[in-house]
Parts: structure tokens; C-alpha cells; sequence
């Protein structure tokens, strides 16, 4: 019997797949012809219940999109909502709202890192890239009082002040990550079998990237410096200074280097926001029952996984009449097949690591 | 010269070593997982866990059954019934059903709530054997998140 | 005529180079809350993006919205309107056209000129049960393929219908 | 000593220690290897059955026990049930040549701490390690399901190319101790003072490695990669055949570690055999030695499991043709012509 084309079903119970994703892989002998993700094992139906819930009930339902950065979602959605209903928040609430996103992106990409060792091999960086993180988790713990769904960005700005005890727990938190970064990085960056497993591996240029709408650390892998933050700042970032780390290639090993680097300036921006963390109140003056008057508008963030944006259309009631969520990583899975075309199946899992998505986003 | 000591780290394996040597430091790093059910980690004072009604100094129910807790759910968890109490002229709720398994610990009842009646403690064991216990009547509202704190104090594990 | 304010001479440039070139095929533009939104008719749409692609540099598409109107008070004539949110990078400039499309009117698939519009349309198509010529592959993207109806119309009853998945 | 006793009481008995040794090495690896990896991961590992979790294995072996033992509908029942058996079976009977400690003298009789010994007897272990590799064969090919064939199939062209390097190194000893037997090698070893380990670093290093591989150890577990091909060719296995494979992964990497500690840090002999002032070390038997040693290479197994990243096939491949068996090789050549010239 030639070991021709046979199909093989990665997922959707699959241990690297990052949730319920299927891959219907053609693979001739370990060479991989065509991947083809099947989604939608969790497709909750979000945009029919956003239709039928008032904006302060939709936030903590945009915690369950990408459950590994929560605070980002909330900011987006409520950064949309704000600016289609113009409300002003003010600047102390703007800043708290940078620490906990920032602390959000180095919570989603330690637990990237975490996940991607492990996809490839090394066990022990999964232990300690969640070590690194359950103490960010700590933090919003003691903010808000929960640790993954935290519905800790309110519209009009934050539920809670950052206290003195919160900030010198944040500084201490922040302290210890580069400690533990290090471990990774002596583990990871030079090791032979490492840099095998991930130098070369699901290239894609930069013109092939912005073509397939890829968005996000992926993208800056590839060289293509857009980070949103930077280029249409919302939420005073651009009071932060923070440069944004490019690769060059756009390979597995880019990504990684890229993603490891943006930990380093998510510390430094956090560290700045603290220092200059203005007086004064923190919540705009935001009616109960929120109505806004007919009206469009799109907004975006620079979520960890990339370009995140809602359309909300309103129609003067209290309930959105449409509510769309632009996903990055639902765009970016689009690019997987282009990248894993020729490489060997092993690859496909580190290259699905690298990609950094979360199926709670893409099936909405 | 950076070629040069590519080879070498190459053939003597330094890159292998270096790798072996950081897990063998952190094999003697300080453990971060705690034996669970005889060590428990108290959870933070603000944390979300399961709600409570809180009762005022004397003994009287705070919740004034106002409903607005019904109405801001986004997941319809609760179901009140209120009636004036004859003889303090106050509102108070007669049946007061809260279902755990529909609920998102989203915390906007407890904002709202006027009289802060309805507030999460910090109990997070929330398992259940069957559907039926996850339906809270009124008498367990005020007892939910009660045997954590002695749970915890018994044994002076915390 | 739509007044782009001053302070945003690229959106402002973007408007009169488009009503400039295709005089007949913008129908109308509006400009609120600082994004310029322009209606255009159906046919006119590809060449429409291969110009903002070409002479004004709109190399990403960031998303594709579905908006179902027959709720609205004043229901329009064309049930459904679908909107391209274009962006310039490098840069900060947005522009977002909009094209109304009948019930069962099939659209021109924009995948040539954008390959992210690909699953994109597909859960338009899943969604609402637009049809669009051309697309590689136009399947459910989220739910099973024997699925019948389209969810996120206004029709389609919150709880399902039938015994539901 | 009457015959009875000593022809057929004692053999018995030392067939079931032969047994049984395995056996027990077996349960305190599962042990070491979850602790290990758990406490260089910044966790507290098994520490709920018995003192330590040292129960822990025994708690697997009663649930493994008694799990229900699923067969694959259409797997080919034959082959199936065989692969463990094979897998389990070669392994075993491998031990029987290898040299545990000196001989003891009770009474007049003297009790030889290993039950075969043959001048060939390293070539037979060689021989008995890669019957295993039909039972992986079987038990991919009959489980009938796409990931436990693809997994076979790599473990097959793994363990067979890293034989090679093996078998040279191997050489490499064979030829310094100029014998084939095993406890002739430690006693050359013994006698001149130093041990092979030491002498030959290359083979060492060279054979280290693809002991590794053979057993399919990280970083080279291709064949069972949990992120890829979920378990690998045993996947559709559950119960006492899940068992089976389970210990004979372990019981292969004892006798990989024994293998090395025999050829290359002399078996029972103490540490530095030709120090003077150290010799109150003999005193310590040495049985106690060759545990020692095994212990250190195999906590060596796990400590590297839980270092390193995973091999791809491919670059596992090239390691072994482009790398290990030229270096091998050339490291015969090598101890080849400093045997004669000196």
C-alpha cells in the first residue's frame, strides 16, 4: 500500500491545538500538502446575544472571546463604545487602563510561551512561563477579584482605583518576570534543537503577511513594523514611550524572539504608567441605563494576538442593534495553510503554536 | 572570531549544558504549588466568589427586594419575590432564587445592589454532585461562604 | 456634498479623489465621529477597491460587516448592507465603504484583491446568507454544513429553532 | 549444599531476582521520573499515596489494572496482543546477562550475582534490545489507526539507524577490553585502573546519546510525541497492554543505563579504583555501586526529558548518518591505532 495522500484529522481533541480547532491535514509520508482548519466547536452565538443585552452587560461577555487576554477585549469594546456614544474618560482612568492591559499582554504572552515550548518539547518552559504569570493573575485578583474572566475595564473607564499597596505589588510582580525570562531564554534562544525546530519553519514574507490581513506580533515577525499602538494610539499611549520589536525573517524562531521582546517593553510601558499615573478620578460619570443615539462607529486595539476591533451600530436604545468583532487570530488562521505548505508534519504544531490563537476569539 | 566560537559551542555541546544547568538550578528553586486541600490559599478580599445576602447589625435582611439585581443580570439568574413586612414598613424579599450555574461572576448585581445586600465572598469551592443544588433559595443565600473562613481557621492552616 | 473638516486633509483627499473618479457610482458619503463612510453601488464595487488599492495605497482590508436593516423604522429598500473597512498602512487614514445588497442579490467576492476577505465572506455567507461570485470556496465557516437558516438575521429567533444543536 | 538446593532451588531463585529487579527498578522510575520532572518544573510532584508518593506507581499499576482493556475493532487481534508481550519479553530476558556485582562466597559455594554468562554476552543483549522493535511495529500496524502507524514507523528507522553508532562504540569498548563478556570488561577495567568511560570520552558521549534515542527517550521521543501524534504506537492501547509498554519503556532504559555503567564506569568496581588511601570504599559492596550508578544515569533520563525540546524526524535522522556515525567511526579508527601504536 503507498503511503500516498492520506487524510489525517488533527483535533478537534487534539493536545496542541489550543482549544477546539480541527485541521484536516493531506499529508504525503509527513509532508504536508494542504491543512484546511475546521472551526466552530465553540461558536457561542455572541453577536446574536450582543444584539439582545445592554452595553454594560455585553463587557463581561467579551471576556469569554479571547480568554487568555480578557482586559484587552473589555478595552476594546469599551473604548468603542465610548467613542460612539462620546464619552471622555479621564486621564487616570486612561492610565490604569494601559497598566492592565499591558499587564494583560505579558499575562497572554507567557502563557504563549508556555504553550509553544510545550507544543515543541520543552515541558518544563510551560511550568515556568504559567509560574511567571500566576502572579499577573494575582494582581488582577487583589484589583478586581478575578483571575481569567476579569471584567476589570468598565465604559467610561475603570471599576477601581489602583491603591499604594496595588502599585508596589504590580512593581514587584514586574520585577521578578525578567528573572524567569531569563530561565526561557537560556533554555530556548541558543538550543541547537530548538533553533531546528523553529528557524525556516512556516515562513511568510511581509508582502504575503499584510496580503492575508495578517495583524498582530505575527505580522512583525515578518519585518512590517504597524503596531497599532503606535500608529493610531488610543488610551494616551501616545504618552508611552516603547519601541516595537521587528524580525526579519517571519519564521517560527522570529516570532518567538519577537513575542519575547514585546515582554520586555509591556514591563517597561507598565513601569512608566505607574510613574506617571495621574491624580483625580478614574470613571467618567456614565448614566445606569446607557442609551445611545443611532450611530457607527469602528474601533481597534493592538490585542496580544493582534489587530482587535468591534463595530458597534446603535440604534438610541439601550441594546446595540449591531455589534460585529473583528478577531485577529480568526484572520490569522487564514495564513496557517500558506505556511505550512511543504514542512513536515511535526511543524505544523510548532507553527500552530506560533501563530498564538485562541479558539474563543475565532468562533465568537 | 563569533564563527569560530559558533563550532566550539557546537562540538563541546555548551548550548546542551547551559540548558541542563538552569534546570538543575531551579531543580532546587522553591516549590510554587501548594498540597491543596490540607494548605488552602486564602483568595484575595475582593475576590468574586460565590454570593451572599449580608444581614444588617440587628439581624434584619438588608436586601430590600428592589429586584434591580434581576434586571441588570445579563444571564436572568435571579428570581425575586418581595412583600412589606407588616410591621417595620420595609420591603423584604419572601423568595429569593439564585441559580450558581448561570451565573458569570460578572459582579454588576453587587454594584448596583442600593442597600449592598447581595456581595460575593470568598468561598470558591462551588462543585456540585447535582443540578437541584446549584438553585439557591433564600435561608442558603445567607449562609453561602460561610464555612470557608472556618474551614480555613479550624486547622490554622492559613 | 459631503464637508470633510479640515483637520483631516487625507480623509478630505480620499473623498474628492473617489466622487472625482467615479462621479456616478458614489451615491453618498458621511462623515461622523471622524471616519468617512461612502455608499457605492453594487457593480462599481471591484473597481473601486483596485483604485483605492492602487493609486491610494488601502493595502489592508481590517473587516467586513454585515448589517441586516429589515428592522430599521425607516426599512430600506435593499434588505442588507454590507461595509468594507479599508485602512491605509502605513498611516492612520480608515475609510469604510458601504454596498446594499438585496436578500437573495449575489455581491462581487473581493478575494482577488484582498486574500483576508476570504473566511471573512464565508461568514458573511454563514451569517446572513449573502452570496458572492467568485469566492473560492464559499461554505459555512462556523456551523455544520446541513445547518439551516442564517442566525444573525433580525428573523432568526433568539433561541434557535428547532431542537436546536 | 546439597545438589537439590544448588542446582535448582538457586537458579530459581536467581530467575525470579532477574525478574523482579526489573521490576522494581521499574515502579521507583515512574516515581523518580514524576518527581523529577515535577520538582525541576517549580512543583511538588506526587506526594499523596504513601510516604512521598512513593506508592504513586503502584496506585497506576492497580488502575491500569483494572481499566478496561479496549481492542480497536478492526486492529488485528493477533499482533495486537503480541506487540507487548515481544516489547516486555526481550527486554527481560536481556537482564539475564547482565553482571550485577562480584561473585559472593557463602560457604563453599559461590553465588554468581548474574545468571548467564557468556563470552559473547554483550552481543546478545545487543541482539535481544532490538527484538522490541517488532513489537512497536506490531502495535502501530494493528491498531489500525493513522497516528500509531505513523508513530511505528518512525520508531522503526530511529531505533534501527541509531543501532549503529551503538554497535561501533560498543566496538570501540569491546576492542580496549578485548572480550565480549561482560564481567571480563569490568574486571579489564578493574585491573587496569581506570575506567573505559574515562579513556574513551567519544564513545562514551556517542553511545550515551543513542542509547537515548533507542529507548526513545527525549529529546528524541519521536515515536510517542505527546503534541503530535498524541501517544504515538501506543495510542489505542489501554489497560494491562498500556502497562506493558509502559514498564518495557522503562525497563529498557535500565538496561541502556546498565549497558553504559558495565562498559563505561566499570559495573561494580568503586570509584577510583587506583587511589590508595580510598580504598576503605571497597569495603562498600559492590552491588551498592552499580545501583548508584544506574540511579545518577537514570535521573541523567529524566533531567534531560525535562530540559530539552523535540527532535524533528528529519534533523534526528541527519544527526545520526551525518554526525554520530562518521564520529563513531573515526573513533574506532582512533582507539584502533593507539591500541597498536602504544
Amino acid at each position: 500500500m503507498a503511503f500516498k495522500d492520506i487524510e489525517l484529522n488533527m483535533g478537534p481533541q487534539h493536545p496542541s491545538t489550543h482549544g477546539v480547532l480541527r485541521l484536516k491535514l493531506t499529508v504525503d509520508n509527513e509532508v504536508v500538502l494542504k491543512v484546511e482548519p475546521v472551526i466552530g466547536y465553540l461558536h457561542r452565538g455572541m453577536e446574536k446575544l450582543w444584539e439582545n443585552l445592554t452595553y454594560t452587560q455585553i463587557v463581561p461577555l467579551t471576556d469569554r472571546l479571547d480568554y487568555l487576554a480578557a482586559l484587552s477585549n473589555n478595552l476594546a469594546f469599551a473604548l468603542t463604545v465610548e467613542k460612539l456614544a462620546g464619552i471622555e474618560v479621564p486621564k487616570r482612568g486612561r492610565y490604569i487602563r494601559i497598566v492592565l492591559a499591558e499587564l494583560q499582554r505579558l499575562a497572554s504572552h507567557l502563557a504563549w510561551a508556555g504553550f509553544m515550548a510545550n507544543d515543541i518539547g520543552a515541558m518544563s518552559v510551560l511550568l515556568y512561563g504559567f509560574e511567571a504569570r500566576e502572579d499577573i493573575l494575582d494582581v488582577f485578583e487583589e484589583y478586581i477579584g478575578a483571575r481569567l474572566t476579569v471584567h476589570g475595564i468598565r465604559i467610561g473607564g475603570v471599576p477601581r482605583d489602583l491603591d499604594e499597596a496595588l502599585v508596589s505589588r504590580i512593581r514587584g510582580v514586574l520585577s521578578g518576570i525578567p528573572r524567569r525570562l531569563k530561565d526561557i531564554r537560556a533554555l530556548l534562544d541558543e538550543n541547537r534543537i530548538w533553533k531546528q525546530r523553529t528557524v525556516g519553519i512556516g515562513l511568510i514574507s511581509a508582502a504575503e503577511a499584510l496580503d492575508f490581513g495578517l495583524t498582530g506580533p505575527a505580522l512583525r515577525a515578518s519585518g512590517v513594523n504597524w503596531d497599532l499602538r503606535k500608529s493610531i494610539p488610543y488610551s494616551s499611549y501616545d504618552e508611552m514611550d516603547f519601541d516595537v520589536p521587528l524580525g526579519s525573517r517571519g519564521d517560527v524562531y522570529d516570532r518567538y524572539l519577537v513575542r519575547m521582546a514585546e515582554i520586555e517593553q509591556s514591563i517597561r510601558i507598565v513601569n512608566q504608567a505607574l510613574d506617571k499615573l495621574p491624580p483625580g478620578e478614574f470613571m467618567a460619570k456614565v448614566p445606569r441605563v446607557l442609551k445611545i443615539a443611532p450611530g457607527q462607529v469602528f474601533q481597534t486595539i493592538e490585542a496580544p494576538k493582534g489587530v482587535l476591533g468591534f463595530t458597534i451600530k446603535s440604534n438610541g436604545t439601550d441594546k446595540p442593534e449591531r455589534v460585529k468583532m473583528k478577531s485577529p487570530s480568526f484572520i490569522n488562521l487564514q495564513s496557517l495553510e500558506h505556511m505550512c505548505r511543504g514542512n513536515l508534519f511535526s511543524d505544523v504544531v510548532g507553527i500552530l503554536g506560533s501563530m498564538d490563537i485562541v479558539l474563543g476569539e475565532i468562533d465568537k | 572570531m563569533s564563527k569560530l566560537k559558533a563550532l566550539a559551542r557546537k562540538v563541546f555541546l555548551l548550548d546542551i549544558l547551559q540548558g541542563l544547568a538552569v534546570t538543575l538550578r531551579l531543580y532546587f528553586s522553591k516549590k510554587s504549588t501548594v498540597p491543596y486541600p490540607e494548605k488552602v490559599k486564602l483568595p484575595a478580599e475582593r475576590f468574586r466568589g460565590i454570593a451572599r445576602l449580608y444581614r444588617d447589625e440587628k439581624g434584619e435582611p438588608l436586601c430590600i427586594a428592589c429586584k434591580l439585581c434581576q434586571h441588570v443580570c445579563g444571564t436572568k439568574c435571579f428570581d425575586i419575590e418581595g412583600e412589606r413586612d407588616a410591621a417595620s414598613k420595609r420591603m423584604k424579599p419572601v423568595k429569593f432564587d439564585w441559580k450558581l450555574e448561570r451565573c458569570s461572576f460578572c459582579s454588576l448585581c453587587v454594584e448596583v445592589c442600593p442597600t449592598r445586600a447581595i456581595r460575593f465572598s470568598r468561598e470558591f469551592r462551588m462543585a456540585a454532585v447535582d443540578k437541584g443544588s446549584l438553585l439557591f433559595h433564600l435561608p442558603e443565600m445567607y449562609l453561602n461562604g460561610e464555612d470557608l473562613q472556618n474551614f480555613l481557621c479550624a486547622g490554622c492552616r492559613e | 456634498m459631503l464637508d470633510v473638516p479640515a483637520d483631516r486633509p487625507a480623509l478630505r483627499e480620499v473623498h474628492e479623489a473617489l466622487t472625482g473618479r467615479f462621479p456616478d457610482s458614489v451615491l453618498a458619503g458621511s462623515f461622523e465621529k471622524g471616519e468617512l463612510a461612502e455608499t457605492i453601488r453594487a457593480e462599481d464595487l471591484l473597481p473601486v477597491l483596485r483604485f483605492l488599492r492602487s493609486e491610494h495605497g488601502f493595502n489592508c482590508l481590517d473587516d467586513l460587516i454585515v448589517l441586516d436593516n429589515v428592522r430599521l423604522p425607516e426599512a430600506p429598500a435593499k434588505r442588507f448592507s454590507v461595509l468594507y473597512q479599508l485602512y491605509r498602512f502605513p498611516g492612520d487614514v480608515r475609510v469604510r465603504l458601504v454596498v446594499d445588497v438585496g436578500e437573495d442579490e449575489p455581491l462581487d467576492s473581493v478575494v482577488p484583491i484582498y486574500r483576508s476577505a476570504d473566511w471573512a465572506e464565508r461568514e458573511a455567507f454563514d451569517m446572513f446568507g449573502l452570496r458572492f461570485r467568485g469566492h473560492p470556496d464559499l461554505r459555512r465557516v462556523y456551523l455544520p454544513d446541513d445547518f439551516d437558516g442564517y442566525p444573525l438575521r433580525k428573523d432568526f429567533p433568539l433561541e434557535g429553532k428547532g431542537d436546536g444543536l | 549444599m546439597s545438589p537439590a538446593v544448588s542446582d535448582f532451588v538457586i537458579p530459581v531463585a536467581k530467575i525470579a531476582a532477574v525478574i523482579l529487579y526489573p521490576m522494581v527498578m521499574v515502579v521507583v522510575m515512574i516515581w523518580l521520573e514524576r518527581r523529577v520532572v515535577a520538582l525541576i518544573q517549580g512543583r511538588l510532584g506526587p506526594n499523596r499515596v504513601g510516604f512521598q508518593g512513593i506508592l504513586q506507581p503502584v496506585a497506576d499499576a492497580v488502575k491500569l489494572f483494572f481499566k478496561e482493556d479496549i481492542i480497536p475493532r478492526q486492529a488485528d487481534k493477533l499482533l495486537f496482543n503480541l506487540a507487548p508481550i515481544l516489547v516486555m519479553f526481550s527486554s527481560l530476558l536481556a537482564f539475564c546477562f547482565v553482571p550485577l556485582g562480584e561473585p559472593l562466597r557463602i560457604g563453599s559455594y559461590t553465588l554468581t550475582l548474574w545468571i548467564a554468562e557468556s563470552p559473547v554476552g554483550l552481543l546478545i543483549v545487543l541482539g535481544l534490545s532490538s527484538i522490541s522493535v517488532f513489537g512497536v511495529i506490531f502495535g502501530g500496524w494493528a491498531s489500525n489507526s493513522k497516528y500509531p502507524l505513523m508513530g511505528a514507523l518512525r520508531s522503526v528507522v530511529q531505533v534501527l539507524s541509531y543501532e549503529i553508532p551503538t554497535g561501533l562504540t560498543v566496538l570501540s569498548v569491546v576492542f580496549f577490553a578485548r572480550s565480549m563478556d561482560m564481567v571480563e570488561i569490568v574486571r579489564r577495567q578493574e585491573a587496569a585502573h581506570i575506567w573505559y568511560g574515562f579513556m574513551l570520552p567519544v564513545s562514551f558521549v556517542v553511545f550515551w546519546i543513542s542509547a537515548v534515542a533507542e529507548t526513545n527517550r527525549a529529546p528524541f521521543d519521536l515515536p510517542e510525541a505527546e503534541s503530535e501524534l498524541v501517544a504515538g504506537y501506543h495510542t489505542e492501547y489501554s489497560g494491562m497492554k498500556f502497562a506493558y509498554f509502559y514498564m518495557a519503556e522503562y525497563t529498557h532504559m535500565v538496561l541502556a543505563s546498565s549497558l553504559v555503567v558495565i562498559l563505561f564506569f566499570g559495573g561494580w568496581l568503586p570509584p577510583f579504583p587506583g587511589v590508595k588511601f580510598l580504598a576503605f570504599l571497597h569495603a562498600v559492596p559492590g552491588f551498592v555501586w552499580y545501583l548508584i550508578k544506574i540511579m545518577f544515569f537514570l535521573y541523567l533520563y529524566v533531567w534531560i526529558r525535562a530540559t530539552f525540546p523535540r527532535y524533528r524526524f528529519d534533523s534526528l535522522i541527519k544527526l545520526v548518518w551525518k554526525w554520530l556515525i562518521p564520529l563513531s567511526l573515526i573513533n574506532l579508527l582512533a582507539v584502533v591505532a593507539v591500541r597498536y601504536l602504544l
